[in-house]
């Protein structure tokens, strides 16, 4: 079982992230993966998120282990950024490796919704150049009631 | 510095800082007080929560010499 | 909406396509991927998929049309090895980007169960040195049924 | 030549090669009844379906000089 969860500070490379993961659990017949980017267009010209150091990893990494306990997996990929990025940049990076394609599927979905509801990041735009910080939508907290 | 505070998400324009150092005060309740008054109210607020040197706490809470104290909004996600 | 469904007789680089794909839609909030690969293990020596190419391809375009129409999606990526492959080679990539996570997850997930039991693929399998045709699997039937 | 028997998955197995050219035959069930007894017994499986100059056909069907044939079992996915 490959485990890796990553908070950045800097720009990763999904793709490279992805090509190594995937060399890694070669007995996996399945990989998904969910790729989150600043969207391009609407007229965000930045994002920001800032996180707590004493809990988001931590908190990130008891999410993993949530997630390799409920599914068997052959692998599981978490890389988070913090800090400010520009449109077309990747924010997280999530990609479950599986025996069963559904196994993968239902890990990924999972940890994406509970990444986006229950994560200790802080998330400001920049618009028109002026910062706004977000609130939290409802559509996370529907998403995270899917696995109860 | 006697006390480390941390402002996350919108707590920290309203506080102009992500983080201060203010004089010791014995409890969390006793620092909220001693915030200037819009700043107090909105950390009072139900959906605000609380850690000490990292850990989360619920309701008020002893402190000591030394310790950080962050006001956490509701997350935001990624 | 940008759309690619490509029928392969080399190996290709799934990473590399991931990216090209991702770059094309910078407006897509989410790209969700499924990466099928030749396990390693379990004694399979190679893997050959053989295809109909009077039916294959326009098979899989036709499932292509049926899944953009399904969902609303920023693009949709789907590339399907045919010929023989080495254990740890990519069989099938599928993505599908979106402004919403569940719809790129949803058209994902869609895909791959009807290229698993609807495409003109025969698969067969090296063990031991002999290679044997492999029957359909009650289980991908199964998965189809959740779309009814 | 004059028709194209085109053979896919065990069908090639059985057949001996992905294809073959054979003397033409009127219908599809004239093509199927000339193969050899364990083949044409194969390709008449109730779950074997067929294609003509690459479109599938539903029972028996007529044929023309050049078409091709197609012999299809059971997909076993990607």
């Amino acid at each position: 079982m490959s485990s890796t969860v990553r908070l950045s500070t800097d720009p990763f490379d999904p793709a490279e992230a992805l090509r190594q993961f995937a060399a890694g659990v070669p007995q996996a017949g399945g990989i998904v993966s969910f790729l989150g980017q600043v969207r391009e267009g609407g007229g965000v010209e930045a994002l920001e998120l800032r996180h707590y150091a004493p809990l988001t990893l931590p908190a990130m990494e008891a999410l993993a282990a949530r997630v390799r306990e409920r599914w068997s997996l052959d692998g599981l990929l978490v890389i988070h950024r913090s800090g400010t990025m520009q449109p077309g940049e990747p924010i997280v990076l999530v990609a479950a490796a599986a025996r069963h394609r559904r196994d993968a599927f239902a890990a990924a979905d999972f940890a994406m919704d509970h990444l986006k509801s229950e994560s200790w990041f802080w998330k400001r735009e920049k618009v028109a150049g002026e910062w706004r910080w977000i609130e939290p939508r409802p559509q996370d907290i529907e998403d995270l009631a899917r696995w109860a | 510095m006697a006390l480390e505070l941390v402002f996350l998400g919108r707590l920290e324009d309203l506080a102009g800082s992500s983080g201060r150092a203010v004089p010791f005060a014995p409890s969390l309740a006793a620092v909220i007080a001693a915030l200037e008054p819009d700043l107090s109210a909105a950390v009072k607020e139900p959906r605000i929560r609380y850690a000490v040197n990292g850990t989360l706490v619920q309701g008020d809470v002893e402190l000591r010499e030394g310790d950080e104290v962050a006001f956490l909004p509701p997350v935001s996600g990624g």
